[in-house]
């Protein structure tokens, strides 16, 4: 049912932790629909020097979390806004239709975590 | 890489033996069993014969099973073919929260059609209370349909007690027995049934046949029209070699049921003991005590069902969360939300169900590969450290509330 | 002692071919195709590839193939599926007097729940009038339900012109294909039709599978409630062997037509060639050309099926009176009487459907073991002496009013 | 479906055939229903002196009405009024419950055609 790719990173994760000091927190989904990701930014000058993640749920939903951080690190913010829950899955060679909607939520971490950046450093 | 089948609720592989019977029935004889000439007369006897072994696993008269497809037919069957035909007496059915889907669904399309279904709930064993279906019982009411053991957590219902209280009020009641055949003591005198479902590939039948036990003098109607096959209440063309199996793995259930039980008890209590025993933050479901013989099953908490069976499934260990015809669906388990537990912890569920070919070698295996997956998908979950976890009792909920 | 199976229209031998793909999906491969882990994932595969070969067999897109459990439910599940999703449209249904009897019932059961159906008649070959359906339909019309070659007599229906009628109008078209699938060309839109129905052990496939065609944007609904099964169209847990089966036959059908055509059509006409030079007050029923090719049907007058059927069975040849499925009930076939064939001549009907095993020996042998069964049963038959009817063009009339 | 002696009396019917000069005619059935019983009496002394018949019907048909010959032959009319139709099927091992009904006459055939001679010996 899933790719190949998307099976290697539900077994090998990149980017698994938190960030004590992150700069941003995005956190999407909840936990009755079974799926809750959480994305914790480092940035520096401007370009995203360390993510990692937090998962709770579904192979996609570990997958796509994975493939986000690896999309994005050392990418500036506007090349990181620019990738889409779309972009994570054609990266992923695809994912089952029920996931598309439910499980790809990762790219919308990543937002809100570069909103929550944004946010802190307006203050 | 060693396999594991754990998921005997889902399927079971087909017995050798009844696989043997069921050979000359595909290629040799294989004429339809309503045909009047040599190709047909034997295949009707092996058929009748057959009708003979599935009714005598259950106590019951060979006229009153009808080969189907499936559980799924039957239970359709059952319902559906009370519902319409009792509608001068009534229409009023009373069911409980945790039927399989065949049940729930047919019920809730019946709903539609006007029918009044009373959804009765369940305790957090996932067993319904014999009171609330007196109390539901009204002048209209022509069908009580309760599950005989559930599929997801084992909970067997006190059938036989609702069996006397629908005798004594004079209403039709219908269990679905499909997962308790093979697996606990089905007599449908004994549990007061008038009529009872069962399905072949649960007890290492073929996929393809099914019965639906009909009580003499039960005032039903078919599902399907056609042809006069199993004395009009089931037209098409019989399934003849799926039924030559289930029969023969019918009477083999009857038969070795006691052996089975001692011997499933003994590797699911090991399960269940080493798993609760090694893991904070779980629970069992389903009863305690009243379960079949061969299933485990538990919520872990801050994970989610599928990436643990994702893991196992690496490991070689098939297993199961929640049923598997849903597994499809991204709805936590109706069974288990409908024995209040939360929909986050019920997204963690894990069912196991054993079978006569599982070892104890089978199980440490399982239980050797289940704690790093376990540890590894809780390390990556933002729902808590479960290092804190131990201690604060509340944990989820105040980070559900977060 | 010989055994020659001239029943095809019954039932057909399992292919060996299909047979030995089937094997492994019993005990090796045994796994739910809903079932998300290994023995799971390559079930659901083989399921699919069947799915495939089924649809590239008719011309469809895999997509609108749902497995059944044979005939008779795919009929009912298009019929019953068709008229209750389009209530709000009309409650008109057109069929004709000489379906199979899951059509007829299906019908007669949904006029009896208050939907209108025009049983149209059909003219002396069992053929439907395009013009009769084309009166018939109003603007309540949901449906037409005209099989595609009758089982009994073989006649082929003009579905192609109905089809077109069907889509001018914006009326639903099902067809009954069961008896035509691997005798004649099956192509979904050459047919024009919405709805497909086909059985596996009519095309020397398995007992227990069967496909309904559902063409994409058919606004219908299943007859199964439960899991979610076959894209939510037909709950139960699939029959695994049996589909693979049903697949691997769909395509030697589809890949084998020609040939088999030609076989059979020369195996038939010898049959009716020398059948109706043998002997007098004897009649063909069913169309002259328009009929299947490995069917031929004969009414005998002045007997009864049964008996003939009796003593061919004794000489070793399984032959067929009227459809299989009703072959227990006492009424002479709906489908002769329909055709304007007086009852007693319809109890002289005697069916003989060959297969691709047949062979030119086996049709000498038939033709050398009738006439003597034939002379036996009018000697001792009441109705006529028949060595007068030769010459007594209304001998049958006389006798009857007697 | 059939009994050994159904299909005894089906394939090797005894008494088939017609009377020219018979004292007693019975006929029952119509063609209609896939049965029609012809019995052929010839009476002596008050005895069945000789039974013969013809049957248009199924295997049941024909095998009642040839149990039902062989029966009588002998007989006077007193015995012979007392076979009744679950007689006959009793002397043929029994016969499916379907055929019970329909295609079980011969033993009225019978009746009939002694109903016949007793009411030309009236006259
Ligand atoms: C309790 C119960 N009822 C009914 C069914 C349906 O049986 P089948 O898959 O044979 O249609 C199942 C199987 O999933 C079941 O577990
Ligand atoms: C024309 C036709 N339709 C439907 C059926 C029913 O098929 P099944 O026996 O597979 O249910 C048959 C078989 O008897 C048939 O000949």
């Amino acid at each position: 049912m899933y790719s190949e790719k998307v099976m290697d990173h539900f077994s090998n994760p990149r980017n698994v932790g938190e960030i004590p000091d992150a700069d941003g927190i995005g956190e999407v989904g909840n936990p009755t629909c079974g799926d809750i990701m959480k994305i914790f930014i480092k940035v520096k000058d401007g370009v995203i020097d360390d993510i990692k993640f937090k998962t709770f749920g579904c192979g996609a939903a570990i997958a796509t979390s994975s493939m986000v951080t690896e999309l994005v690190k050392g990418k500036t913010i506007d090349e990181a806004l620019k990738i889409s829950n779309k972009t994570v899955a054609e990266a992923l060679d695809g994912l089952p239709s029920k996931k598309m909607h439910c499980s790809n939520l990762a790219a919308d971490a990543l937002h809100k975590a570069i909103e929550d950046y944004r946010n802190r450093s307006k203050k | 890489m060693r396999r594991v089948y754990f998921d005997h609720s889902s399927t079971t592989p087909l017995d050798p033996a009844a696989a043997g019977e069921m050979a000359p029935y595909f290629t040799e004889f294989f004429g339809n069993p309503s045909s009047f000439h040599y190709f047909g007369r034997g295949v009707r006897k092996a058929v009748e014969e057959a009708r003979e072994k599935v009714a005598g696993a259950i106590g019951a008269d060979p006229r009153e099973i009808v080969f189907t497809s499936g559980g799924t037919e039957s239970v359709n069957m059952a319902i559906e073919g009370i519902a319409q035909a009792n509608q001068k007496k009534g229409n009023h059915i009373i069911t409980c929260a945790v039927e399989h889907h065949c049940s729930l669904n047919t019920c809730k399309s019946l709903a539609k059609k006007g029918f009044e279904v009373t959804f009765l709930p369940v305790d957090s064993y996932g067993m319904v209370s014999v009171d609330d279906i007196a109390a539901a019982i009204t002048d209209r009411t022509v069908l009580i349909n309760i599950m005989h053991a559930n599929n997801e957590v084992g909970t067997i219902q006190p059938v036989a007690e609702i069996g006397r209280l629908a005798r004594e009020r004079g209403v039709y009641f219908h269990s679905d027995a499909c997962t308790s055949f093979g697996r606990v003591p089905v007599n449908v005198d004994d549990l007061g049934v008038n009529l009872l479902s069962l399905s072949a590939h649960k007890i290492y039948g073929p996929k393809g046949a099914g019965a639906l036990y009909l009580r003499k003098g039960t005032r039903w109607q078919p599902l399907f029209h056609g042809g006069a096959q199993e004395r009009m209440r089931r037209s098409g063309t019989e399934n003849v070699p799926a039924i030559i199996g289930f029969g023969k793995t019918a009477e083999l259930a009857a038969a070795g049921l006691e052996h089975e039980i001692t011997y499933l008890t003994g590797l699911r209590d090991k399960i269940i003991r080493e798993v609760i025993g090694r893991f904070d933050n779980i629970r069992l479901t389903g009863h305690p005590e009243k379960r079949t013989p061969n299933l485990a099953s538990f919520c872990f908490e801050f994970i989610e069902g599928e990436s643990m069976l994702l893991h196992l499934d690496m490991q070689g260990v098939a297993a199961s969360s929640g049923s598997a015809c849903t597994s499809g669906s991204l709805e936590p388990s109706h069974v288990l939300t409908s024995m209040g537990i939360p929909p986050e912890v019920a997204h963690g569920s894990l069912l196991l169900t054993l079978g006569k070919n599982n070892t104890e070698e089978d199980v440490d295996y399982f239980l050797a590969v289940l704690p790093p997956i376990i540890e590894r998908l809780r390390d990556m979950s933002p729902l808590c450290h479960y290092d804190h976890c131990e201690v604060e009792e509340d944990c989820i909920t105040c980070t559900a509330r977060k």
